[in-house]
């Protein structure tokens, strides 16, 4: 009965996420809506090995009457949202170390300001 | 005899895990002290290169091999991780093993008064760890990962010369542009992995049907992997990143850009391959995107190319330009994949794309250690400033010379030879295409006779006097670039049948890659 | 072994080369025909400007930017829009992405 | 940072022991339980993070260098790689799994369907998330500190 509520929620998120980095003019922000599409893909995966009243898939100690494999929910797409995560903490960490040191040389954080390499 | 077999049997495993093992150790052995530490990122280098021409040994001739991790064997479905090498991967990972290397030496001598030098050397290890399984790998989420971990390591590596201001402007546009597209690839992934449960190339490529979700996740896989490898519109952070980061890095993150262009080829031909063999009319329509898009970048390329005042960003421009005639070339054999009457146009214009990532690859990078070597010497960037170095960088200008004819395809270097492919195959096709594409060569040759004249000959200017030729190791770098170029140049069929038909074949005869893992398939050539 | 067979021709290098070399000899040979001796320092070893005064050697070196300024001003409106595409701000790259997605999502979609 | 007050510092190090053992839990039951090296390393570098907080980034610079953090990160990554190198040399194959079944460290087989199983089970796996644990320790710290080092009010003067 979740029909397909979750997924509609994910391409909000993305969309949400694109239009920050689309028209927000200050860095961290655009940084913000990177995380934010992270974060809208993620449940599109979670919501991928979804099952209706699935046990979360863990052996030990089933509660009573799980049946072994159908009873629980996928545990594929868990493990590379987990990977996900980890690499969207990396670029997170990457992007708003890049982030300080633009402010450092620019003194500004409007993305407009900071275009000395166009043309 | 036995112990080579056993090499060449674990060699794609080895092949990453080495220089990730050399990256990580690094920082350890710099604590010892810096010459130390180049030789052993050097080692690492030439022991991955020499288990690369291993496995290229005897991938060429006996077709795809797989390594699964963890197991013998693997389960159908497949769940394991496992690398998949054939003629295509095999021939990148040559690329950039010799990118890397040639990077590497270069950097001994270039990066010595530059301070935390241990991390660049862990970040292009990390780099080229990542590109080389970019190359290897046969599973769709691995690729995702890899293609991660290269665009946070050639992120940080833009971003070397911190004090440098815009170097930290570009690598955020980078970043900015690089994370948004791999998690479009996620997202496609996603798709993909939601409707057939298996994460598997192989396998996916043996069940896929042309569903609504397989086209958006097609449109997403090709035009992400378009923008890490430059097609035009989207082409704006590769000048601005090039043109900022070091030179020696910019070797390995040319490297990292043919490797997400071999990840297009390898979602078209492969993945997508038996849908684009029976339903011509898709194969076409994405064909023709290819080729336009790679039209417009060679004309975009050149022609910015031409108004560039900075040294590096003219070359990266160049470099724009080039891969376009890469995808000219592969959006061609794409074109014509379907209908067997233009089979063997098909298969030369693939041959001249292959064989032009390897040319390109060679030729823009000598450019840039070129590039390097006057910013080295005379610690300036923008050709009104430059004249007269020919006077005493001499070697310098001689290496200039031998790039310069090989980027503009002149005959005796080896530009000439995959751009005649390409030029001779598009004809057949469409002769405006190859017109267009012969024009913007000559460009560029003009581009580049202008950089020579302005900043190689000239007078000598009093701010010159006690310029002085480069350091040996950059000199030996160059030198082992120049001559891989003069070498394909002279011998280019020796080079065509060793290492880019077998190549271009794995693409087109995608059947055999598929039945190592699905032995049951039977479509495909 | 050397030539390079292309759909509809062949390449050789080594051909192409010794056609050079032979040509070089010739140019050569020809070129020891002419005279050989002009005075050092008099009027023919100066540069010709058709007249005008020679200017101290840095003014005369022609800098990188204005080589092919008639190039850049015959094609002054392609170069003017090229500028302006390329803005250099970091959301209009992803703005540019977005905007080729959207298209090649269309063609893909019909076909 | 400037110093926060007493009552943050005392509670700060009241909590971080249980912070430290919640995490090293997570760690040494990745293959039990949900968690593992990157999750428990996250909790045990935000334990650290606290302590930071908590007393000056000054303080912190003066007990723990930089350059020993990064040792600490690649020498996880080492062990995590040696292990991978152990599999290729004992089963035959990259990251194989010669722990399971060898009487050895972390070798029985639990029995199969949902029992509780014992720590000693799964092989090569508790290793791995040792090493990862060790590396995400080491290098978040490492980037919490660097992030407080590059905004720490000297830092702007120089």
């Amino acid at each position: 009965m979740i029909f397909n509520i979750p997924f509609i929620a994910v391409v909000a998120m993305v969309f949400i996420g694109l239009y920050a980095v689309l028209f927000k003019r200050n860095l961290i922000k655009i940084v913000i809506g990177i995380s934010i599409i992270e974060s809208g893909v993620n449940l599109f995966l979670i919501t991928l090995g979804y099952r209706e009243g699935g046990v979360a898939p863990i052996y030990t100690s089933l509660p009573a009457g799980t049946n072994y494999p159908e009873g629980m929910v996928l545990p594929v797409p868990q493990a590379l949202t987990l990977t996900s995560i980890v690499i969207g903490v990396a670029v997170l960490a990457l992007m708003l170390s890049l982030v300080m040191y633009i402010h450092r040389h620019y003194g500004t954080l409007d993305v407009r300001k900071i275009r000395r390499l166009r043309e | 005899m036995n112990i080579l077999n056993l090499l060449i049997q674990h060699s794609p495993a080895l092949i990453v895990a080495v220089p990730l093992f050399g990256a990580f150790l690094t920082p350890l052995i710099s604590r010892v002290n810096e010459k130390v530490r180049n030789i052993f990122a050097i080692f690492v280098l030439a022991l991955t290169g020499v288990f690369v021409l291993l496995l290229s040994s005897d991938v060429i001739p006996n077709g795809p091999r797989v390594y699964i991790f963890g197991a013998k064997d693997h389960t159908i479905p497949v769940l394991r991780i496992l690398f998949e090498v054939d003629g295509m991967s095999i021939f990148m990972a040559i690329v950039s093993v010799i990118l890397a290397l040639v990077a590497v030496i270069y950097s001994w001598s270039f990066m010595k008064e530059n301070s935390g030098l241990d991390k660049y050397y862990t970040l292009l290890l990390l780099l080229t760890a990542s590109m080389l399984g970019l190359e290897l790998t046969g599973d769709i989420f691995n690729f995702f990962v890899f293609l991660e971990i290269t665009c946070i390591s050639s992120c940080a590596l833009i971003a070397f010369w911190v004090h440098e201001g815009e170097a930290v402007e570009a690598a955020f546009k980078y970043i900015v542009v690089s994370a948004i597209g791999a998690l479009f690839v996620l997202f496609a992934i996603a798709l993909l992995y939601g409707q057939y449960d298996a994460l598997n190339i192989a396998t996916l490529a043996s069940v896929i049907q042309y569903t609504f979700l397989d086209k958006i996740a097609l449109v997403l896989l090709v035009v992400v992997l378009g923008m890490k490898a430059g097609l035009v519109p989207m082409h704006m952070w590769l000048p601005d990143s090039y043109g900022r980061a070091p030179p020696s890095a910019t070797i390995i993150i040319i490297g990292a850009t043919q490797a997400s262009l071999y990840g297009v080829f390898r979602v078209c031909f492969t993945l997508y391959g038996g849908i684009f063999r029976d339903m011509t009319l898709s194969s076409v329509s994405v064909g023709w995107i290819i080729v336009i898009l790679g039209l417009i970048t060679v004309l975009v390329g050149v022609i910015m190319a031409l108004i560039q005042i900075d040294f590096r960003r003219l070359i990266a421009y160049s470099a724009v330009a080039e891969i376009g005639y890469i995808f000219l070339g592969i959006g061609v054999g794409l074109v014509v994949l379907g209908d067997p009457t233009m089979l063997d146009v098909g298969k030369t214009a693939m041959q001249g794309g292959v064989f032009h990532i390897i040319n390109d690859a060679l030729d823009v990078s000598l450019l840039f250690l070129v590039a390097g070597a006057v910013y080295y010497a005379t610690k300036e960037n923008s050709l009104n400033r430059m004249g007269g170095l020919a006077r005493n960088m001499k070697y310098t200008t001689v290496f200039f010379l031998i790039g310069l004819l090989a980027v503009a395809g002149m005959p005796p270097m080896n530009g000439f030879a995959s751009k005649l492919l390409i030029y001779e195959s598009v004809y057949r096709i469409n002769p405006i295409l190859s017109i267009i594409a012969i024009l913007c060569s000559i460009l560029l040759l003009a581009i580049f006779v202008k950089v020579f004249h302005s900043a190689f000959l000239g007078p000598k200017l009093p701010r010159f006097k006690d310029v002085k030729e480069v350091p040996k190791s950059m000199l030996l770098a160059m030198g082992v670039i120049a001559s891989l170029i003069i070498i394909f140049g002279i011998f280019p069929q020796i080079v065509l049948s060793n290492i880019v038909q077998p190549a271009a074949d794995s693409l087109l005869n995608y059947g055999d890659y598929i039945r190592q893992i699905v032995s049951s398939f039977s479509g495909g050539m | 072994m050397f030539t390079l067979e292309t759909g509809s021709g062949f390449w050789s290098p080594i051909i192409w080369i010794s056609v050079i070399v032979i040509a070089f000899l010739i140019m050569y040979i020809l070129r020891g025909f002419g005279k050989k001796e002009y005075k050092e320092e008099t009027e023919q070893v100066k540069s010709f400007l058709s007249g005008n005064p020679e200017y101290e050697k840095e003014e005369m070196h022609i800098k990188g930017s204005n080589i092919y300024w008639g190039f850049t001003e015959s094609l002054k409106w392609v170069y003017n829009i090229l500028r302006k595409i390329h803005t250099g701000n970091a959301s209009d790259y992803v703005l540019w992405f977005v905007v080729v997605m959207a298209v090649v999502f269309i063609f893909v979609g019909l076909m | 940072m400037s110093e926060m007050s007493k009552i943050v510092k005392t509670i700060s190090n009241i909590l971080f022991p249980f912070i430290m053992i919640f995490g090293l839990y997570v760690i040494a039951h990745g293959h039990l339980t949900p968690g593992g090296g990157f999750q428990g390393g996250a909790v045990v570098a935000s334990g650290c993070a606290m302590l930071l907080v908590a007393y000056s980034s000054g303080w912190i610079f003066s007990k723990i260098k930089e350059k020993r953090l990064s040792a600490f990160e690649s020498l996880g990554a080492i062990m995590f790689i040696i292990v991978a190198f152990f599999g290729l040399v004992f089963s035959g194959v990259f990251f194989g799994n010669f722990l399971a079944g060898s009487n050895l460290l972390f070798g029985t087989i639990p029995a199969v369907g949902s029992t509780l199983a014992d720590i000693n089970t799964g092989g090569v796996l508790p290793l791995m998330n040792f090493a990862v644990g060790l590396k995400v320790i080491a290098g978040l710290f490492a980037i919490v500190l660097v992030m407080a080092y590059a905004s720490s009010t000297k830092e702007w003067k120089k």
